[in-house]
């Protein structure tokens, strides 16, 4: 493997990395919020690798507010999908928190290891 | 299984997962060689077709304005999910007031609450030319309203976030952009399709139903992240329990 | 361009690896706070300003801001709870 | 004069935003009624893009974007007959659901409805879609929604837990998908499936295995196949009925129809030339998972946790009609997913209506209790043979056409699981109609998730069960027998199954070329005799493992082994550990040993 080849992946190679670490992050978790966290973690993964797919070293920024039409930009689909994505994802993780709120008020404990009710 | 064998298994899948990862990753174009074609063919249509000049908004509220459509409900529905699982269904009345903050940072807080919300409107309406748009101005805005709760007391926060109106708004700001879909459906075309005329290239009402949904999206956005932050903090606010 | 971006990249990798591994959830929002601060760095450098402007606004305020509120919400309830306990008593 | 495909998706989600912004101001009944009509309107909408797309797919580009030359720019849903029926079948479902629940589910504030709706609007769209990013958000949008209905009923601290076991790996799994779709957005630029498929070609590189086997691990775990199960059990014994209805009887299908859409298009003629790694899988995941769910549904003591477990075995059998591919299969699949949703969700609603009138899930607790309710004994039994697979049950002829779609090795495997299938799950039904409904036996042993409190979904006090709870349980079961005698129901779901398995079919309806549909010669009716003696052994089977359960003291000691499968398989119910952690690590192992098996075979 030459230096080219290593270099030409190392932003998937991040976001293998970190789709790994939210995965980690969830299994060794102590604390409920923690796993919340960490699956946010986890999501991060997919915008680097997204972005890495539709990058372009020439490239610039797909906005042609001053920009001559015909440039070359990086690719814009990537962006669209991953922009809705960080939205959402806020408020997905809004509603995860809001389950580990009320068991914590219910329940009265954020460690997944006294959460015993499923077992069986 | 015990957190020991848990974090063995876990290595080892983990190094499977991570090896399969990679040997994908080597087939895919180099880094910084994206090779096309959809992303080119948006680049080169949207600003003729569309008079947008940021082709990520035409994207996201035109030519696949249909999953935004699917994202924004995916919002809304999170936010219902929220409102279910954490509020309280009998309200009590009586707000507990602290003072706690300095009066500079209240100032500061109640002169930038101005500028934060014209700044998120102006991301709102301009999508279609600049970076930024419903999404992000949505969240601006939002953060405008939290700089009351900073800034003022808990009071009048409350009085302008609780209303029944904050949750209207919301589906207001949803369903627009769905009747904005429905409505091509009247004069014979399909769904979502971007019927009002264009305007100039460049200008605020440039784009067509692009502005709208911005707007929409924005209102959407705006309103749920300030029912998310209130049924946070409604408990805490309404000192509930501690009479 | 290409050095500051591989550097950039593996700084990713490795506050991403420290956010999972701070165990003390206090300390895991400001992690994950400048966490989110650099990908939104990354997501300029790479010709994103739209979804760099969106991970500004969440990734680094909103969404530290929503674990905040709920741990506020979640010390609240214990402090009313050990309240009523002692009222009880 | 034709419905636009958009509006299963749209008319949905317009009715719930009205209802959430209302909800406040508007008496209940008011909104039970809007809800209601807008499921009907949605089952009316696809039962007639069903006639429409009957002849030819029906293709839609949102907002007027035809493709440009092979470059699809806009998003397209295309109806086929295949997707248009899961989509009736969905819309079905909450209709019945939504009758099930009027005027009651007091928690929640009538947040229920609108989520109820939002959840039908993602299920049409899933069916419909063309496009891969597409079917994406409308597989979240629907995860959303059922997160926030699982965790309906917010008094207790097991739903919560539940609810989020199935959040955690669900998203867990989403992710995984987005990872695939990422993979071969960059492979070939492209989002729409008969594009991608189209580019891909017979490439079968490293890449393209990876990005499979992530896009299909997200709803295989949807699918609830083994090791990915896990949160199924949980999620279905905490929420309420009519959601267990809608997650059973529709949405874990739904990803199993996912892998197949997915498989066939984008994948299609990957593994034309090289032995085909999928097939393998799915067989023996398929076999595995059916032989699994079906043990540990027989090990069960809660009655929605034992409907769970049958789910899991079911949706096994479905993956292994799926191993086996050819258009029979599929169309036995096709069959056996209808018959399976009905007769599942029969038994969720009467599984409701003991809890509306005995106010417990427990077996031991219910022991004896339902000796008085003789129709909802009747209804009880009924699903018991229909799981079994006894005609007249249609599950019959999605069995037959299933086994005997192949020769040799492969059919008598497939009959033998079927009837392992059936006879577990039947068995553990009927232990549960002897103990409770005949107050035979003892009360049975008891276990931790037998203990789970449910909180009765409804405060009203009845001596008679309600019209509305007990006509949705009726009519699902009687549906399940009516579908066995829809004429021609054999041809239908062969022509539908052809249509659906047919890559370059789906290529040419996307690009508006021409294409021709291949033949189909009609089957003609099924063999009954082989389709009763079969259905026969497996109920006959099924009532002596129930009894043997339920009689086990009395039974001599040295013929006592197979009572041991209930209440003491402590092993196997120990891996259902309740705890996401474990459930995040099986399910990287089942990615881990299908990549290991992807690698190997190529």
């Amino acid at each position: 493997m030459t230096a080219t080849t290593l270099f030409n992946i190392v932003p998937y190679a991040v976001a293998a990395w970190l789709f790994f670490c939210g995965l980690y992050g969830i299994i060794t978790s102590k604390h409920l919020v923690h796993t919340v966290i960490s699956l946010a973690v986890l999501q991060t993964s997919t915008y680097v690798l997204l972005l890495a797919i539709g990058f372009r070293w020439q490239g610039v920024a797909p906005v042609f507010a001053d920009l001559s039409p015909g440039v070359v930009t990086v690719d814009p689909v990537v962006q669209a999908l991953m922009l809705t994505d960080v939205v959402v994802e806020a408020t997905v993780v809004a509603l995860f928190l809001a389950m580990v709120v009320k068991a914590h008020e219910k329940a009265g404990t954020l460690s997944p290891d006294d959460l015993k009710m499923m077992r069986g | 299984m015990n957190a020991k064998w848990r974090l063995r298994l876990f290595l080892v899948a983990g190094a499977v997962f991570l090896f399969l990862y990679l040997a994908a990753a080597k087939n895919l174009p180099a880094w910084g060689d994206y090779r096309g074609p959809y992303g080119d063919v948006m680049s080169s249509l949207s600003v003729y077709e569309r008079h947008a000049t940021d082709v990520v908004n035409a994207i996201d509220y035109d030519y696949r304005g249909f999953d935004t459509l699917g994202e924004e409900f995916i919002l809304f529905t999170s936010i219902i999910g929220v409102m279910l699982l954490l509020r309280d269904p009998k309200p009590k009345s009586g707000t507990k007031d602290e003072e706690g903050l300095s009066k500079t940072v209240k100032v500061t807080a109640t002169a930038s609450f101005g500028l934060t919300l014209i700044f998120g409107l102006y991301m709102c309406t301009h999508g279609q030319l600049t970076p930024g748009g419903g999404f992000q101005g949505g969240v601006i805005i939002a953060t405008a309203f939290l700089l009351i709760f900073v800034a003022q007391n808990m009071k009048s926060f409350k009085a302008i976030t609780s209303h029944p109106l904050m949750e209207v708004l919301e589906a207001v700001g949803a369903s627009l952009y769905a009747l904005t879909g429905l409505s091509a459906l009247l004069i014979g075309v399909p769904f979502l399709t971007n019927w009002i005329p264009l305007g100039t290239t460049g200008d605020v009402f440039s784009s067509g139903t692009i502005a709208i949904i911005s707007a929409s999206v924005g209102l959407e956005v705006a309103t749920g992240f300030i029912l998310l932050s209130y049924t946070y903090l409604e408990e805490i606010l309404s000192g509930k329990g501690e009479q | 361009m290409k050095v500051a971006a591989v550097l950039l990249l593996l700084l990713i990798a490795v506050s991403g690896f420290m956010v999972v591994r701070t165990r003390d959830v206090t300390a895991q929002i400001l992690s994950l706070s400048f966490y989110g601060l650099l990908l939104a760095v990354m997501f300029f450098m790479f010709q994103a300003p739209d979804v760099a402007l969106s991970q500004i606004v969440v990734g680094a305020v909103a969404l530290p801001l929503m674990v905040m509120l709920a741990l506020a919400r979640m010390k609240h309830h214990e402090k009313v709870k050990a309240a009523r306990g002692k009222n009880e008593r | 004069m034709s419905p636009s495909p958009a509006l299963p998706v749209a008319v949905p989600m317009l009715s719930a935003a009205f209802l959430a912004a209302f909800r406040k101001w508007l008496p209940r009944f008011v909104v039970d009624l809007l809800a209601v009509v807008a499921a009907l309107f949605n089952l009316v909408l696809c039962v007639w893009l069903l006639r429409l797309s009957w002849f030819k797919d029906i293709v839609y580009w949102f907002g007027n974007w035809f493709p440009r030359g092979h470059m699809v720019v806009g998003i397209g849903f295309l109806v086929d007959p295949l997707g248009a029926a899961l989509a009736v079948v969905a819309a079905f479902l909450t209709l019945l659901a939504l009758i099930y629940s009027w005027g009651s589910m007091e928690s929640g504030e009538n947040h229920y409805q609108p989520l109820m709706l939002i959840f039908l609007a993602a299920m049409s769209g899933f069916c419909f879609t063309a496009d891969l990013f597409n079917l994406f958000v409308f597989f979240e949008l629907m995860s959303t929604a059922a997160f926030a209905l699982c965790g309906l009923k917010t008094e207790e601290p097991a739903p919560l837990q539940g609810s989020f076991n199935f959040a955690i790996t669900n998203t867990v799994g989403a992710f995984f998908t987005l990872t695939g779709l990422a993979i071969l957005y960059g492979a070939t630029g492209a989002l729409n499936m008969a594009q991608m498929g189209w580019l891909l070609g017979t490439r079968h590189d490293s890449l393209v295995l990876t990005a499979c086997l992530f896009l299909i691990t997200g709803f295989l775990i949807k699918a609830a196949i083994v090791p990915f199960h896990f949160w199924l059990p949980d999620a279905h014994s905490v929420a309420p009925t009519p959601v267990c209805v809608l997650f059973s009887g529709l949405m874990v299908e739904l990803g199993l129809f996912a892998v197949l859409r997915i498989t066939t298009v984008i994948f299609g003629s990957t593994f034309s030339g090289i032995p085909d790694p999928l097939r393998g899988c799915f067989l023996v995941l398929g076999a595995l998972t059916a032989v699994w769910g079906g043990v540990m549904c027989f090990a069960e003591h809660h009655l929605k946790r034992v409907l769970a477990f049958s789910t899991i075995s079911h949706s096994g059998m479905m993956l292994f009609a799926m191993g086996l591919g050819s258009r029979m299969a599929i169309a036995g699949w096709l069959i056996y997913v209808c018959a399976h949703a009905a007769i599942k969700s029969g038994l969720f609603f009467t599984a409701g209506i003991l809890l509306h009138r005995l106010r417990s899930m427990s077996e031991p607790i219910l022991h004896a209790k339902g000796k008085p309710l003789k129709f909802t004994a009747a209804l009880w039994f009924l699903g018991a043979c229909g799981l079994a697979g006894l005609p007249p049950f249609a599950l019959a002829v999605g069995e037959d056409m299933v086994s005997h779609s192949t020769h040799g090795s492969p059919e008598i495997a497939a009959t033998i699981l079927f009837l392992i299938s059936g006879i577990f799950t039947a068995a553990a039904v009927l232990r549960v109609f002897m103990r409770v409904f005949c107050g035979w036996g003892d009360s049975g042993p008891s276990d931790a998730s037998a203990q789970i409190n449910e909180l009765p979904e409804s405060h009203e006090e009845n001596q008679v069960i309600p019209f509305r709870l007990f006509a949705p349980a009726a009519v699902c079961i009687f549906s399940g027998i009516a579908l066995t005698f829809l004429p021609s129901l054999r041809l239908l779901s062969l022509k539908a199954s052809g249509r659906f398995i047919d890559q370059h079919g789906f290529v040419a309806s996307i690009y508006a070329l021409p294409h021709v549909l291949a033949g189909v010669v009609d089957p003609g009716p099924s063999e009954v005799g082989s389709m009763i003696a079969h259905g026969s052994i497996a109920v006959i089977c099924a009532a002596i493992l129930a009894a043997w359960a339920v009689f086990h003291p009395r039974i001599p000691r040295l013929l006592r082994w197979p009572s041991h499968l209930e209440g003491r398989m402590s092993w196997a119910r120990q891996i259902q550990s309740g705890q996401p952690a474990d459930y995040v690590v099986w399910a990287m192992m089942g990615v881990a040993v299908m990549g290991s098996v992807f690698y190997i075979m190529r």
